[in-house]
């Protein structure tokens, strides 16, 4: 593993944002050039993670280097330096195969699209940000690749710019991640003032030492866990921040699978994953499990009732992501991070799944007017089915794997979280076989119009499907065959501090009531949706508090945004700016209008009068000079 | 009296003579005549100094430079609607010669009195009629001040290309 | 000098400055006798010839018609002006020959008198002094006459005579460079010996050239009589002149050529050298001689003025212009870089000379490349005549 | 004749000039004030270059006239194009710039 390998995985997708980007112009006669060139640039990045992985695997030690240094300044020294480790590995490939199989969708997806180039300009820059991301070896660096996924979410979310709900999901994304990332940076402060450096791997040493306690005491580190969190919060769509990622759901379909489902909101887990260390000895992971198994319950129940297919998808992506803090939060860092690696692929396949079915019926989200879509498209009814069941936890399907351990580890640490986490399970596997049902099966609901050219997707875009479909379906067992003693905790056991608590209780017990809960999920949604469609109208209080998400974004809209437009309009505009900052303006002009005015009388536009002033000054210096010096 | 004291007294008078009709005509162009009398008579009283070059050279550049440029522009702006106005009103009028006789007078004490103790003063008085060839100019040009003499051809480039900036007429093909 | 009483100075100089300044008026009488024959002849006519022997008498005829003809002074004139004006031109075309030499020196009474009226050190530059000041006779006469196209007249005149001002004074630097350090007419036509091979002219081929047809324009005589182009401006800037006030503007006409002929063959043509002709015989006869000499070179380049103005068209007035600007102003100019550059390295005259003429060729050959190159399409012909209504900007262009 | 008549003279034409700029209206006759006064300093460099018995007075002279050529040709030209916007020259009604 040699430093110019990571340089070539880093950049490639950089070098094809600014051939799309800058040149995009000239590439737009021919857009499948730009696709394939986008595309290429990730393959190379996939191979270089491939080649990355193979070496870490083979028992490489982990590559640690500093390219050079970023900002110095007295007392302290920014680096751009890169950390590969097992943890890194995982992500660069979860990134790049995902994002490579994405690209290779979108090619056929986003044919015809007006801003063809602009978009796998976008994609490239994202891969290229989500690397930083994951390569940093410390805090600013993450932090660079944090703030460039943003922007590229944000870009990609309104990317169809003339469409006003769109651009306002593409906002509210950016202003509600502003929010985590301010924490993120709070946090980042904290721990630079406290160790002097954003290192990973000198803080974490520092951590580790006997005597950080003594001198900081743990309450720094809570503050700055804790701040970090929120910036986790915001970026992977947690209570109370999680409103963003439903609305994000106005981008393209391929974003939402590769932005708002696969990497970029793991962006968060990861993040916690990484710093496992300052997590432990804080004792933070609590508050990060209750929060991620209240976002997961409380999600999973909002996705019940709707009838969009990609937002009953982006609750579910909440929802996971709930889990997965779950793990983390636990001290079952291995756990999260590989229940954030199969949910990438499955919830990947099933958003393009999605994808695959809006472009067949002709942009149509509302399953309502669906229905009986198995016979026309057989291929993607295939691989969806593939997807909502790893999501439900059917035995031996990579989510029953991942999504295994981390209800076993939560029982270990707290028996409620994992009650909780279990209803979520039942739920999970209810809404998605009720999102099938209603779908693929029964009589079909399809406007006729519709109807008349409905058909399966091109083979560049399904058979990025059939690939992702198969690791949707093995990944789990590949890796997470044995549970802690697994492939996966084996290749990753030295990135993260040992667990601490032992997951008590039989493995296989667990299996069994994960697996049977799931089933039973699937059955009770067979029992209410295989036959009829889902009522138009909501029925009953719960019912329509379901249907109308909490009223979330309501409640936001009037303790938050209403109140904070109100004091900008009265107390910064009409009051401060209009009256403090306009009146200190107007007040300065004003007097040095005065001023002018007085002095305006010396300036008789008569050169002369000038001239004169000028003599003067000369004759009375020169009298000066000669008769009293 | 020397021929050099009368030809000091009769090139000084013309000079001061034209310099106050250059002040005193209403029309420019006899303005611009009385000044190249002064400006000849200068021409003499840099003669009498030994300075055959400067003399030269005030001839060529001023009277027949200067001058004529001046004449031309004159007659340029004299083809349209030129009012030709006097002095300025009286209170300005005043104050300005009241202003001049003391400058004047500070001169003139100046010239003869302040340079005593300077160098100009010590200095051994050269009693013969040294005169300064173009050679020593030179010399001194090429030499000692060879940065200025080339910054003035800057000058005079930068003068060049801002006259044609300003001339040129709005629109104007290069031709 | 130095040695000579004062009383014999200023003696001798009396009778030189008499001698010359008759020699120059008579010359003009001679000038314009000669130049009606030899135009007359050259347009194969006769020419003034009935007063006096092949008419040579005639100038004197003309002379006293202008003396008695009435002293007219228009109504609508700047009088003092008016009156200046002739003289103004007049005085310095007189006072230009007093640094020519126009002659060795003779010895009379035990004297060596020297064959010119002064000597100073900067006597190039006082010609060019002097010479430029010629403009301001034309310039106020024509603003005095009050009349447009005097005016006009006067505006083309002074533009032509400043542009070419400096290639005149740009042409002399070369010889400059190789004569001593002085600026002495008398020492430039010694050093440049007895044998035309010696003389100026060949070293500094293209600056002769140069200074020679910048001579000919502030003469404002043909092909550059811009000034006074009959069809366009009636007389020019002597339009409202008449009587010996126009004898005055015609006169210093004729005595710019001499000076400028008598001036060219003491810087260009080796002065009253000719292979040492001006040797022969005692004191007085090789002074003498040499004045022949020099007598003699300075007609000869006279008859070619006369002969250029009736063999070339005048030029247009942009043609002049940029005949002035782009040709003439560039070969001066390179004349002086090669010059200096080539004597520096190789201090022979002949390379120099070689040097030059190769100089002038390729510079002259840019600058036609250039024009043609640039050529502005020709304006079209409009119908109405505005285009050649003139105007003051029109003058100076 | 001793330097002091020469500086005399000098301070007497440069106080003709500096009078001359300020009650005189027509800009190019106040342009010819100016050179009078550059002239005034040129003589008392030439004075004083003498008085000294070295030429760099006479160096300064010609410094000075390059200036004062540069000078005059960017104010007429200056001169010329106020002529064709405001048709006049007079600095009284130049005045565009008055507070």
């Amino acid at each position: 593993m040699s430093k110019e390998l990571i340089v070539v995985l880093l950049v490639a997708p950089l070098v094809g944002f600014l051939i799309n980007g800058l040149f995009g112009k000239w590439l737009k006669g021919s857009e499948k050039l730009s696709g394939w060139i986008g595309t290429l640039v990730v393959l190379v990045s996939l191979v270089c993670s491939i080649i990355v992985f193979a070496s870490l695997h083979g028992g490489a030690a982990p590559f640690d280097e500093t390219l050079y240094e970023w900002i110095t300044g007295e007392g302290f020294a920014f680096n751009i330096g890169f950390h590969v480790d097992a943890l890194t590995a995982v992500m660069l490939l979860v990134i790049t195969g995902v994002g490579f199989l994405i690209h290779v969708y979108s090619i056929g997806y986003m044919h015809g699209d007006e801003g063809y180039t602009r978009y796998f300009a976008y994609l490239n820059l994202f891969v290229f940000a989500m690397l930083i991301l994951v390569l940093g070896n410390n805090y600013l660096m993450m932090f660079v690749g944090w703030e460039g996924v943003g922007l590229c979410s944000y870009l990609l979310i309104g990317f169809w710019y003339d469409k006003q709900s769109a651009t306002d999901a593409g906002k509210k994304a950016f202003i509600v991640n502003r929010i985590g990332d301010f924490g993120f940076l709070l946090g980042m402060f904290t721990l630079f003032a406290a160790f002097g450096t954003l290192d990973f791997g000198t803080m974490f040493d520092a951590a580790e030492a006997d005597n950080f306690q003594k001198v900081f005491g743990a309450s720094t580190l809570v503050i700055a866990t804790l701040l970090l969190f929120v910036g986790a919060i915001g970026k992977s769509a947690q209570i109370p921040l999680y409103v963003w990622l439903p609305d994000a759901m106005e981008g393209p379909t391929p974003v939402s699978a590769l932005i708002h489902a696969a990497t970029m909101v793991t962006a968060g887990v990861y993040m916690i994953a990484r710093s496992a260390v300052l997590y432990e000895i804080a004792h933070t992971g609590q508050v990060v499990a209750w929060i991620g198994v209240l976002t997961a319950f409380f999600a999973a129940t909002i996705a019940l009732t709707q009838n969009d297919i990609k937002r009953i998808l982006a609750y579910s992506t909440v929802s996971q992501l709930g889990y997965m803090f779950v793990g983390v939060g636990v001290g079952a860092y291995a756990s999260g991070v590989f229940h954030l690696v199969t949910h990438a692929f499955f919830k990947g396949l099933m958003f393009l799944t999605a994808g695959s079915v809006m472009h067949a019926m002709a942009n149509e989200l509302d399953m309502r007017k669906m229905g009986g879509l198995k016979s026309k498209m057989p291929i993607t009814h295939l691989t969806f089915l593939v997807g909502a069941l790893a999501i439900a936890g059917f035995p031996f399907l990579s989510g029953f794997w991942s999504k295994d351990e981390i209800l076993h580890s939560a029982w270990g640490s707290n028996p409620l979280i994992y009650g909780i986490g279990l209803v979520t399970a039942f739920l999970t596997a209810f809404y998605m076989f009720r999102l099938i049902f209603v779908t693929f099966y029964g009589e079909s609901r399809v406007e006729p119009e519709v109807a008349s050219h409905l058909h399966e997707s091109p083979p560049v875009m399904w058979v990025p499907l059939a690939i992702l479909a198969i690791p949707s379906a093995l990944i789990g067992l590949l890796l997470g065959w044995g549970g802690h003693e697994s492939w996966f905790h084996e290749f990753t056991k030295n990135v993260f501090p040992e667990a601490h608590h032992d997951a008590s209780g039989n493995v296989l017990v667990f299996m069994a009531i994960s697996s049977v809960v799931g089933l039973a999920g699937i059955a009770f949604a067979w029992r209410r949706y295989s036959k009829r469609a889902p009522s138009d109208e909501p029925t009953g209080t719960f019912h329509g508090l379901l249907a109308n998400k909490y009223y979330v974004d309501e409640v936001y809209n009037a303790l938050i945004v209403q109140p904070v437009k109100n004091g900008s309009h009265f107390l910064l505009w009409k009051l401060v700016d209009n009256g403090v900052i306009d009146g200190i303006v107007n007040g300065v002009a004003a007097l040095i209008r005065f001023i002018g005015g007085l002095l305006r009388r010396l300036q008789t536009g008569l050169v002369q009068a000038y001239i004169i002033s000028m003599v003067l000054g000369i004759v009375l210096f020169l009298a000066y000079y000669l008769f009293f010096t | 009296m020397n021929p050099e004291q009368i030809l000091f007294i009769l090139f000084g008078a013309v000079a001061l003579i034209g310099a106050i009709a250059v002040i005193s005509f209403r029309h420019p162009i006899y303005s611009a005549l009385s000044l190249i009398v002064t400006f000849f008579a200068q021409a003499g009283l840099f003669v009498l100094l030994g300075a055959h070059f400067v003399a030269a050279a005030q001839v060529i550049v001023y009277a027949g430079a200067i001058m004529v440029l001046f004449l031309f522009v004159i007659m340029l702006l004299n083809l349209g609607t030129l009012s030709v106005k006097g002095m300025m009103s009286g209170k300005l009028k005043g104050l300005a010669i009241i202003l001049g006789i003391l400058f004047a007078a500070e001169g003139i004490y100046i010239a003869v009195n302040a340079l005593n103790d300077t160098a100009v003063a010590s200095a051994e008085p050269t009693t013969a009629a040294v005169t300064t060839t173009t050679y020593d100019i030179g010399e001194l040009l090429f030499s000692k001040y060879l940065l200025p003499f080339e910054v003035t051809s800057l000058i005079l480039l930068a003068a060049l290309i801002g006259v044609i900036v300003l001339v040129k007429r709005e629109g104007q093909e290069e031709n | 000098m130095e040695n000579m009483p004062l009383l014999v100075l200023i003696l001798s100089s009396v009778v030189k400055i008499l001698i010359i300044v008759h020699m120059l008026i008579i010359g003009v009488m001679v000038m314009i006798w000669a130049e009606r024959r030899v135009s007359g002849w050259m347009q194969d006519r006769l020419g003034p010839n009935r007063v006096g022997p092949q008419g040579l008498l005639q100038p004197i005829a003309d002379g006293l018609k202008f003396m008695f003809k009435e002293d007219l002074i228009p109504n609508h004139v700047d009088k003092p002006l008016y009156v200046l004006a002739p003289a103004m031109l007049l005085v310095p075309a007189l006072v230009t020959v007093a640094v020519v030499p126009f002659g060795s020196s003779i010895t009379l009474f035990g004297y060596e008198i020297p064959l010119h009226i002064a000597d100073i050190n900067i006597g190039i530059l006082y010609i060019l002094a002097i010479t430029s000041l010629g403009v301001y006779g034309v310039v106020l006469g024509a603003w005095a006459s009050n009349n447009k196209y005097s005016l006009l007249g006067g505006l083309r005149s002074s533009a032509q005579m400043i542009s070419y001002e400096l290639t005149l004074g740009l042409g002399i630097i070369g010889i400059l460079m190789l004569t001593g350090n002085t600026l002495s007419l008398r020492t430039i036509a010694i050093e440049q010996g007895a044998y035309p091979w010696q003389w100026n002219f060949l070293i500094h081929f293209p600056a002769f050239l140069a200074f020679t047809t910048a001579m000919y324009a502030e003469t404002n005589r043909l092909p550059f009589d811009l000034a006074e182009a009959e069809q366009e401006l009636v007389a020019g800037y002597h339009t409202e002149y008449s009587s010996m006030k126009f004898a005055m503007f015609f006169m210093a006409e004729y005595m710019n050529m001499i000076v400028g002929s008598a001036v060219t063959v003491t810087l260009f043509l080796g002065g009253w050298h000719f292979f040492g002709l001006e040797n022969v015989g005692g004191p007085v006869w090789s002074g003498l001689i040499s004045f022949g000499i020099f007598f003699v070179k300075t007609a000869i380049f006279l008859f070619v003025f006369i002969w250029v103005r009736w063999t070339l068209p005048r030029f247009r007035y942009d043609q002049l212009m940029n005949f002035g600007w782009k040709f003439l102003l560039p070969v001066a100019l390179t004349s002086i870089v090669v010059t200096g550059t080539l004597w520096i390295m190789t201090g022979s005259r002949l390379i120099v000379g070689i040097g030059n003429v190769v100089a002038a060729f390729i510079v002259v050959s840019i600058v036609a490349g250039l024009l043609v190159m640039n050529k502005a399409p020709e304006p079209a012909i409009q119908d109405d005549d505005s285009r050649f209504a003139p105007t003051a900007l029109d003058a100076i262009e | 004749m001793a330097l002091e008549y020469y500086l005399v003279l000098s301070a007497l034409l440069f106080t003709t000039g500096v009078i001359g700029v300020l009650i005189r209206r027509n800009a190019i006759i106040i342009f010819m004030c100016i050179e009078l006064m550059l002239n005034a300093a040129n003589l008392a460099f030439v004075a004083i270059s003498r008085s000294l018995g070295e030429a760099t007075g006479q160096v300064f002279v010609f410094f000075v006239m390059t200036v004062a050529a540069a000078e005059v040709a960017i104010g007429l030209a200056i001169i010329v194009s106020v002529f064709k916007h405001q048709q006049t020259i007079n600095v009284d009604e130049v005045n565009s710039l008055k507070g």
